[in-house]
């Protein structure tokens, strides 16, 4: 536990972290209704990853994330309603219900977007920081990938690019252990992630458990290096677990490709529930109340807006 | 897995040939992301590594340039690989070692080296796939001398394009459509090889030539009956082989019909409904007028959202309108009704 | 640079249009292996570090695929990346983020990004460039929705082109053949466009329409030479934008003399070739009788031996045969004569 | 200097480099006559590393190599009169004049191929690799690249695999300090390359100077705990440096982006005198005629052959 953790700080995390574990949640009791019509690829019991590291980030500066984005699409402040429509493919969606779960956008929060092909924003983020470097912005790029990310090739060279170049960016992994039900161990050689990172001259740091303070202050520290330009990119491996499939909602125990006790030892340290203790009961609350109203409010938005008009099929393929 | 009609799925059809030809030849091996995990590729690698040891159906770390690269490799050495992908949109990384060896590594080194390598790709469609998980992509692989490209449509085809696709010495690209997968047919149960290069007529008819490429068919199927209401006969065929392509059977269908109409399950443009067109009209210009259409997906990206995917697709009902059209010669007003596609709209997953 | 005529090269057009173009717009940098290098890639971004800054022209790692997605990422905040390929073969590692990314990005997000990239890629031919070093693919990219594409001919469409692709908000996949670099023509010194999706009637005549792409204009006109010599009038059109393509004005041609002839730098099957005559016959049909042929690359890898290379393209001689024939209905023997290419014997580099 | 260099192994080694070097040099003298029409990516400078590689391995093991591969092709075995004959463009050559230069095959002596297109060797090599284990065979394989292939996505992923399935293989990248005109430090960041061989847990070993002896004692080495079985892949980094330019023949101090001290200090540890120093007078010479001999010879036939025939144009695209 990170010592200056204050209680406005402890009140922010918590009130971003129970809002996403709740729209997840919600999304996994309305799936069944086929009201979504989207694969959903969902962030429980890893919300604390988008949650710590986004809370260190200003508004102006830059997220790219994954098609598991709903926590760093919504850590980064990105529009709730927006977020629902746009997985039950209405109009009002944030790309007009054109891209569902796996393509959140959010430009006015600086959520620039995700990917459905494995580490595909990695180097856009890094061109990304490109821009803001070309500008002399004292702005940071974040991106989000998996441990699967790091076997694809486009990870090392934009790596490289960016540690020649000593770019403004913070690259975070999301270690949950698993791509898909390939266990880390079965594909990467070597010494770990962090090895890998280092190898570029980048430094690189590893966060045990979800741990949202310990994210929050890393990525503060290194957020504030670069900013100051003393530094060019940071790797941050964050440790976290998958608590539902895949894909879609519910359990997966019975696929057998990882145990009951793996994933029970995971729940116990629930960084929603940490939080919460920590922050104390009243206030704690309050936050749950607030977010409960704006989340219902969310789906009754996604609910009555209208579905795109069939000429919208044929739009925006290009920009005058 | 047979029913009592001797019926299996497109997916155990798959299965089954990969089964046996890994019996028979120890050189057969399967890997791709996911091939030996609890899903087994919709059941279609599913325990082949309990089966012929993890040598022979492994999972590979998220490295398909590379995995491609090494499936060469593998093949040059006199391996037969079978690399799968969970969707064609993957195989974009994989372009260089296709595209620029595996089609050029035989003719390159004048015959001296062969390329026994065959490349699944899953077709995604439907419950929001959206654009980078729908994509087909086969004129690609056609347009590039040196790789074949076979979409079979049935369980049957399915079986006997596999086998000869693992027997066959050089790349092929192997499109499996998705919404495939569940559909049952009679499939020997012995090993057999369905020759590349043959098209399959599937339905006769005197009115117009109605050629489908992969999910297509069953679409181009229901167009038909649609059709065969108002009295026109439509002439099914499936290439089954779109490299090399069997373009007799084709244009012999069109000297009776004078109509050709392709329905292809990629956009239009440079496309395979293109190169159709083209061959053939080249064949009968100066000896017969022949009317010609294409249709593909609409000339976007593929949109989430159902009401607007369910536009980008072509379907039975507005095959069965272009075609009309065609025979008519734009004449007259027709609303096909009846049943439309279920497996779409049912379709939940696995993804 | 410019002679008295005002005249410039294909390559010096390239280099004015970029230097044109970065002193307008500071958002403006070109990256790729080489460019910032003493060559300075065939002259077209000599020097331009000096003149402009670091930032502004550099060269990368050997990456292709991240220097795509990066070019890709500056594009989305708002700068006008040009990345450069020595040639066009090395874009198959490019793939994944051209198909998957730029060309889907403003569609799939509403049209809330754009992704102003220029994607420059040289064509090597000739000098034993062979199977991986000569290909053109453009089919690939004017088959995905999203891209756009040119093939500049003349110095001063090169010139045009590459201000206008600079400003275009989309990204546009601009081909250059290494073989037209040394042409020399007018071009005037201000910055102007030539407008996508306007094809150029180079040459006209009244018995058959020969569409050619890229340095294949080159050959068409040396055809059209032969041909004249024994009264056959050719049209020539260069589309100059492949996407979109003019069909118009080629359909207003071939409305005129009936016969259409496409001649590609690439090969035929699902090529461009292939779209346009199928395009074609889908608009005359039922109007016109017309008669088509398509001509590309032999249906192989390019060999490097010089009798096979020179096999393997079409040139002056074999295009005039093919137009011969169609004109004349297969009837009769005809051997052009006189000048061939000499661009291309002589050429001994630089690579 | 290795102590155990005895004067068999020398003379192999100094015969191999001898003649590598000639023919490099023919190539050359013979350029300007425009009877090689193809692009030639010299070894001049280089060839110690294919001599002192290849010369530790056995006819039976297999090497892929790159464009600049005429030192590799020779240093395995590959036969003279048919290399000089693609070059040629004739139907003696190895590819039947098909390939020309960048493409060079010699199946009999274990060479497998080249590619243009920068590291696309290196995972077909792995892959050859996966095959010999697959066939429990105790052969090895090599694949030689250059320095900037390392910065390929590519080069990346075939050494994670390689490292996971353990397989029998040498990476030997040829750092020869430059791609094309361009310095390895404006390209890689970081520690260099064996710290990226390293960070996959594979043992690495940079070699100086080109150092025949000590390149052909380290491979020997790997590949002896290779066939033993006691381990992976290995990986060396080669140093070297071309005297020539990136293609065709000829000095390229003109472009001033290298130095002419920088070549003269190589060219003063030039390996060819070097092993004709350690070797001795006569028995040197009585190499050197030999291989004028060979070489002469080679050249003549290359003329002499004749031209594929047109028929071949649409040969070979398929195997029945
Ligand atoms: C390039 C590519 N290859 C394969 C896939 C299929 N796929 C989707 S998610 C996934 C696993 C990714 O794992 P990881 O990066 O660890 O992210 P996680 O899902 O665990 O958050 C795979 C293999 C894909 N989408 N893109
Ligand atoms: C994928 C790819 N990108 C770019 C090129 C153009 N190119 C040819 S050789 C070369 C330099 C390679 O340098 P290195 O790997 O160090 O090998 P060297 O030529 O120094 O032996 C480049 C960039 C290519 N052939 N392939
Ligand atoms: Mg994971
Ligand atoms: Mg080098």
């Amino acid at each position: 536990m990170t010592p200056h953790a204050n209680s406005a700080l402890l009140a922010k995390l918590y009130r971003s972290i129970y809002r996403i574990r709740r729209v997840e949640e919600e999304i996994e009791r309305i799936y069944p209704t086929d009201k979504i019509k989207s694969p959903v690829h969902l962030s429980l019991g890893q919300e604390s990853v988008a949650v710590g590291v986004c809370a260190a980030l200003h508004k102006d500066d830059i997220v790219f994330a994954t098609y598991r984005g709903h926590a760093a699409y919504l850590a980064k402040g990105g529009d709730l309603n927006r977020m629902i429509a746009e997985l039950y493919g209405k109009a009002t969606g944030c790309a007009r219900g054109k891209a569902g779960s796996m393509h959140l956008i959010d430009r006015a929060a600086g959520f620039m977007g995700t990917s459905a092909i494995v580490a595909t924003t990695i180097p856009q983020a890094v061109g990304y920081a490109f821009a803001m470097r070309y500008r002399k912005q004292d702005t940071v790029t974040v991106v989000f990938f998996g441990d699967g990310a790091v076997e694809e090739g486009a990870f090392h060279e934009s790596l490289n690019f960016a540690a020649l170049k000593q770019l403004p960016i913070i690259f975070v992994c999301e270690n949950n252990l698993y791509a898909i039900h390939a266990p880390l161990r079965d594909r990467l050689a070597g010494a770990g992630l962090c090895a890998r990172a280092q190898s570029y001259g980048i430094p690189a740091k590893r966060i045990e458990d979800g741990d949202t303070l310990a994210l929050h202050s890393e990525v503060s520290l290194a957020a504030a290096e670069i900013r100051a330009g003393r530094s060019g990119p940071h790797f941050i491996e964050a440790m976290t677990y998958r608590y539902v499939r895949h894909v879609g909602p519910g359990d997966d125990l019975f696929l057998k490709y990882r145990s009951q006790e793996e994933l029970d030892a995971w729940k116990a340290k629930d960084e929603v529930k940490r939080l919460a203790a920590m922050l104390g009961a009243p206030e704690a609350q309050r936050i749950r109340d607030e977010a409960e109203k704006e989340i219902a409010a969310a789906f009754d938005f996604a609910e009555k807006s209208p579905f795109p008009s069939p000429r919208e099929l044929e739009e925006n393929l290009f920009h005058a | 897995m047979r029913n009592a009609a001797g019926e299996i799925t497109y997916a155990q059809a798959l299965y089954e040939a990969t089964v046996q030809e890994m019996e028979r030849d120890a050189g057969v091996f399967v890997y791709g992301l996911g091939v030996d995990d609890p899903i087994g590729m919709y059941g279609t690698t599913l325990d082949l590594h309990k089966k012929f040891g993890a040598d022979r159906n492994f999972d590979t770390p998220l490295s398909e340039d590379a995995m491609t690269g090494i499936g060469i490799g593998a093949a040059l050495a006199g391996l037969r690989p079978i690399h799968v992908h969970q969707r064609m949109d993957f195989l974009m990384l994989c372009m260089n070692q296709l595209v620029n060896i595996a089609a050029k590594a035989s003719y390159m080194y004048a015959g001296q080296v062969q390329v026994p390598m065959v490349v699944r790709g899953i077709i995604g469609r439907s419950w929001g796939q959206g654009a980078q998980h729908s994509q087909s992509l086969h004129a690609f692989f056609m347009h590039v001398p040196g790789l074949k490209v076979v979409a079979p449509v049935t369980p049957h085809d399915a079986k006997g394009c596999m086998i000869a696709a693992i027997r066959d010495n050089n790349p092929v690209v192997f499109m499996e459509h998705r919404m495939l997968y569940n559909n049952r047919g009679f499939v020997p149960p012995e090993a057999y090889e369905v020759p590349f290069g043959k098209a399959r007529v599937l339905a006769e008819g005197d009115d117009l030539t109605l050629v489908a490429i992969s999910h297509m068919v069953v679409e181009a199927i229901r167009a038909r009956a649609h059709l065969a209401e108002v009295g026109i006969g439509v002439e099914v065929i499936d290439p089954v082989s779109l490299a090399p392509l069997d373009m007799d059977t084709i244009a012999r269908s069109v000297e009776k019909t004078g109509r050709l109409l392709v329905v292809d399950n990629d956009w239009t443009n440079c496309g395979a409904s293109a190169e159709i067109i083209a061959e053939t009209v080249e064949r009968f210009q100066g000896k017969r007028a022949v009317r010609v259409a294409r249709l593909g997906y609409a000339p976007v990206p593929c949109p989430t959202t159902k009401p607007l995917e369910n536009l980008y697709y072509q379907n039975g009902r507005t095959i069965a309108l272009k075609a009309y059209d065609m025979v008519k010669g734009g004449v007259g007003h027709w609303e096909p009704h009846g049943e439309d596609a279920k497996e779409i709209a049912e379709f939940k997953g696995p993804f």
